[in-house]
């Protein structure tokens, strides 16, 4: 599909679609419901230096429209990464967004140089903004100064271009955006999760283990659309958008409000379909639309490409 | 193979106080492999309830391609499942998950279930039955109201039933009913709250046997991490067994409770 | 009803539930639905110093499991509000909560003095929040020592307690809490509706004449209870907590999170009786859940009262 | 008085494409007053869609506690609506509203309608015939297929029709027919797009008439100011009107479009 090809900083996407990161494991289990080579790319769950096993269980409640999650980073290590995950999914014609996670610099560090250094690996995707996880997290995913920083560091030892993942929990995300690509940041992936929590109606404690988790659904669409409008107007960097994404009108929505690729996260759960269900809807719908190439769509709500398609007609 | 099927409602019937019976036809049928494994089961079409729910599949009849689901409509998502009427259709994705093994020779095996942990050793006795094997039932209810297929499992074997106020068979629970009856088994197979499972095992420490254990899911179908577990070999170390595609059926003993 | 009875600074409220501003106007058309006398108290629309038409039309938008308002703080001005509206209210028994908007220090300050006068104003709900205005509003609401000096200026000037509403645009809601106690808040409201936004399909263009508008309705309430979750531990001021309430379960939640009293607001365009519905079904659940009192649930997720329940028993 | 009343469905029919004919039975119906009003639908029971849907009450029947809605199913509450089948019930707030004011001596009327705008007109125009008064209408459509109510309308009055291609009486807008046609009248009533009620308003500048506007809404009621528009003697002030409470139907020229 030509209208879906899009070119990223380390990514040619056959299309915008790839499932978010840590609601597709690896790749392994959807792999049994379709070729994962139809996906644009796949963010790859969140690898750590050392093997994590994460938080107490339970780790998931639903909410009104959404689900709060609060698995805590399980993952088997880099190592494990290296040498069974990333080869596995080598025989897929897919690029892989590596998810970079770590309780100090240099934990990212490690992970990010190693980790970009994989042959299928053609973008990382900085996670410092995982709700889920006490030590470190926070001020990275929160204090621009902190963000920019770390960004910097990761940038130097990454082989592959950088795109860092804002988290929504923040008075001013265009400031974080604005740090990061001082930062180096080849691109950004926004939003990841709110920060929630659900109280059990008879014992009145936390339904999660951990207490509070990261809100992600439908619900929280209409906050990440906000967010990538506003940040895609003030930096040049790519955005890779997610947060409620269910339809191929979602996608369109992500792209008007500024995003050059989505990823899909909770909806998997619900439709193991749902990526490859997307991909085929999409062309259609840009016909409808009376659109050649999705990428028209890019930053349509405020007018990005208003002169341009003036002209061309 | 894990199908997606839009199942058709043969029948829906409340066969105790909010324990729904619902039959289900379609071939994701065809694709179960061992009593023991479950289904998640979307009910409505919208984003609430969003997620899933896992119910275990109680038994399947492979020439009519029809499966029974037995739940207790308890939460938002259960409730909304009870007003699915006959004729209309169910999203369900499964077989989810590793059932019970029924290899080995034939033998005595004993059944034990708690509330809505009793629907897959129905399909699980049926089958060991089928298969030669002798087996005896001990279920366990809170009271004679939420109680059902006694008579079912009855049919199969020797049944003894426990409810907490003593409205329906002996009172008290199942550990009861082990430690006053003590049946002869050499291989038990259990289902129920995971307090159950805990003092069964150590109760039944040493013995041969099978637990069946539930856990809040997202995918259920091992990707998300949401539903794992421990092993009782390593409790703080990062190894793990997954309850959605690793279990939910694990042998007693292997997994931290 | 005994178990629902609160006594909060300024508020002796015959039960914990009122109308949140904005949703209710100024009570007269939900008078026709049944007697306000039956609510706790009523938050009233937000008033300015002068009278504001508020934001060009559309003013809502609908999202998943919740709406987007940009309404602009229309309103017909303290004037108004003082000749018009508080004296039609004082027809029922029942405490008003007025809600004080401004742009600056200065309006803020008069607002608070003036209506703070009235008879059946009995607490001020200090708007430091409100995502749809241009001016101002942000700064008050997101940074500490701004929402600080702001509380004390208004606290200063008014004849009754001063509850300050909280936004959740903010990376750290404890800061914001502690900053306004700090400066002398009687209480907390919490959360004001988050930012978000909605694109039309068809046009790619904001749905809302005001581009972004604040996201309310079930959507948010993970985010809300979280908030005071986190608030009611670090703060002693009691809280009035909303977001997406619709029943007496929800309610429940909010206490057991950390509220005192709760606010509804977007169910009332669902459900014009829900103010009403909920009051009746409190008692009844409140028994199921063997309470003698609501106010013995405010907190009981991180163990407010656990060793006073003890001890009782 | 508004009510809040889960009505019956009576019948449901698909007049044109995408367009429905809801009739619904309930006490709702006594407290009807003008042509004109709306209701406020709410779709399904859940959180989504979230907020009820507007609809103009198309005709009522107080005799059989009837009321009449046409609506076109659209986005994603109106379609769900269009799936409600007879003798389920729907949950309806109402009526809301002021409606269109058929009083004094009878005199020749102009009814125009654009799209959905036109169903709330045919209520308008039998209560007229009702009173004594001679109708004259003209429909808009976009073309033939979404077109309805032609000959109900034909029954009471004269009645143009214009599509905006020609494929149902004559290819054009409504202000077309007027300007061709040039009908005699002494009050005009609209309803219809904005846009169109625009126009008209421009050309028939001068003459006696109401037209009813849509908004977006929250509440309904006139409680959340979502709804509010300027008026044409004060288009930068803070006075104004909310569409639903003070309208939806207001003189020509009063309100700022
Ligand atoms: C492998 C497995 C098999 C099961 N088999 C059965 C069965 O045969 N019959 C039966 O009645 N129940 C069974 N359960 C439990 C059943 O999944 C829950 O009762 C159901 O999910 C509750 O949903 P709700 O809509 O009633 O509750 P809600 O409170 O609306 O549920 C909210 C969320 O919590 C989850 N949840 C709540 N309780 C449980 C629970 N006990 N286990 C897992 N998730 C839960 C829900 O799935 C949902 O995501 C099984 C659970 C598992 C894990
Ligand atoms: C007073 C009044 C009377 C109306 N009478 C009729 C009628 O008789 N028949 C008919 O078909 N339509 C009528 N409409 C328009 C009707 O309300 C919308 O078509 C409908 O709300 C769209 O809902 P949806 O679920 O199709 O769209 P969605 O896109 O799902 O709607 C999303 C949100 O936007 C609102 N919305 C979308 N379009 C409109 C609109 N044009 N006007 C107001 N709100 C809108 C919805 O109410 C909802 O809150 C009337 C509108 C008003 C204000
Ligand atoms: C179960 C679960 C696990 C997640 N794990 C990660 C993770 O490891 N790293 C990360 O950056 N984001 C993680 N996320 C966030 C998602 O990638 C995504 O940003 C978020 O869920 C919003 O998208 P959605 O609404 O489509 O789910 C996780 C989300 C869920 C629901
Ligand atoms: C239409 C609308 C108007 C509102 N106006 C105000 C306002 O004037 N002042 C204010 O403090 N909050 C205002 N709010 C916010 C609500 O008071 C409340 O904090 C928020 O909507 C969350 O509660 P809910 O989810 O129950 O609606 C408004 C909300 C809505 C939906
Ligand atoms: S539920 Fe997702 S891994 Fe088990
Ligand atoms: S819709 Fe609320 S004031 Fe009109």
């Amino acid at each position: 599909m030509k209208s879906l090809q899009i070119e990223l900083p380390g990514l040619s996407l056959k299309n915008p679609v790839m499932p978010a990161s840590g609601c597709f494991g690896f790749g392994r289990e959807y792999s049994q419901f379709y070729d994962l080579s139809e996906l644009g790319a796949i963010m790859i769950k969140a690898t750590t230096e050392e093997a994590r096993f994460g938080n107490p269980t339970p780790r998931v409640a639903e909410t009104n429209g959404g689900m709060l999650n609060a698995i805590g980073l399980q993952n088997p290590g880099l190592k494990g990464v290296m040498e069974n995950e990333l080869p596995w999914l080598s025989q897929f014609d897919v690029p892989i967004i590596a998810n970079v996670a770590g309780s100090q610099v240099e934990d990212y560090v490690e992970v990010a140089r190693v980790i970009s250094s994989a042959e299928n690996v053609t973008a990382l995707e900085l996670n410092i903004s995982c709700p889920n996880v006490k030590t470190g997290g926070i001020a990275f995913g929160t204090i621009p100064e902190v963000a920019k920083e770390l960004t910097e560091k990761v940038k130097e030892v990454s082989q592959v271009p950088l795109y860092v993942k804002l988290s929504p929990n923040v008075s001013n995300i265009v400031d974080m955006a604005k740090a990061v690509e001082a930062g180096g940041a080849d691109g950004l992936t926004m939003i990841n999760t709110l920060l929630g929590m659900r109280l059990d109606m008879k014992t009145g404690k936390p339904v999660l283990a951990n207490k509070t988790g990261g809100l992600s659904g439908p619900a929280i669409k209409p906050v990440a659309i906000r967010m990538i409008y506003e940040v895609s107007q003030q930096v040049d960097l790519p955005i890779i958008g997610m947060g409620g994404i269910q339809s191929a009108e979602d996608v369109i929505e992500y792209f008007y409000a500024g995003a050059s690729a989505i990823a899909v996260g909770t909806a998997n759960f619900v439709d193991p379909f749902v990526c490859q269900r997307i991909i085929n809807e999409l062309p259609p719908l840009l016909e409808e639309l009376g659109v050649e190439h999705i990428s028209e769509l890019t930053g349509r709500s405020w007018g990005k490409h208003e002169s341009s398609t003036v002209h061309s007609t | 193979m894990i199908v997606n099927e839009n199942m058709v409602v043969l029948s829906h019937e409340r066969i105790a106080e909010n324990i729904y019976e619902l039959v289900l036809q379609g071939n994701l049928v065809d694709e179960i492999k061992a009593p023991g494994q479950f289904v998640h089961v979307k009910v409505g079409k919208g984003i609430d309830p969003l997620l899933r729910r896992p119910i275990s599949i109680a038994s399947h009849d492979p020439e009519q391609h029809t499966m029974t689901l037995i739940y207790r409509a308890e939460g938002k998502g259960t409730r909304l499942l009870s007003l699915v009427d006959r004729s209309e259709r169910v999203d369900v994705l499964g077989p989810l998950g590793n059932g019970f093994s029924v290899e080995g020779q034939r033998k005595t095996a004993l059944l034990i279930g708690g509330g809505i942990g009793v629907p897959p050793l129905y399909g699980l006795s049926r089958k060991l039955v089928e298969n030669g094997w002798e087996v005896k039932h001990i279920l366990g209810f809170q009271n004679e109201s939420v109680s059902f297929y006694e008579n079912k499992f009855g049919e199969l074997g020797l049944t003894y039933v426990a409810t907490v106020d003593g409205s329906l068979g002996s009172a008290g629970f199942v550990t009861d009913v082990i430690s006053e009856e003590k049946p002869d088994f050499d291989v038990f197979y259990s289902c129920g709250p995971t307090p159950m499972l805990k003092a069964l095992e150590r109760q039944l420490e040493g013995k041969h046997g099978f637990i069946s254990l539930e856990e809040r899911m997202g995918c259920g179908i091992g990707a998300c991490f949401a539903c794992v577990c421990h092993k009782q070999d390593d409790p703080e170390g990062s190894s793990y067994v997954k309850v959605c595609s690793d279990g939910p059926v694990f042998p007693a003993g292997a997994v931290l409770l």
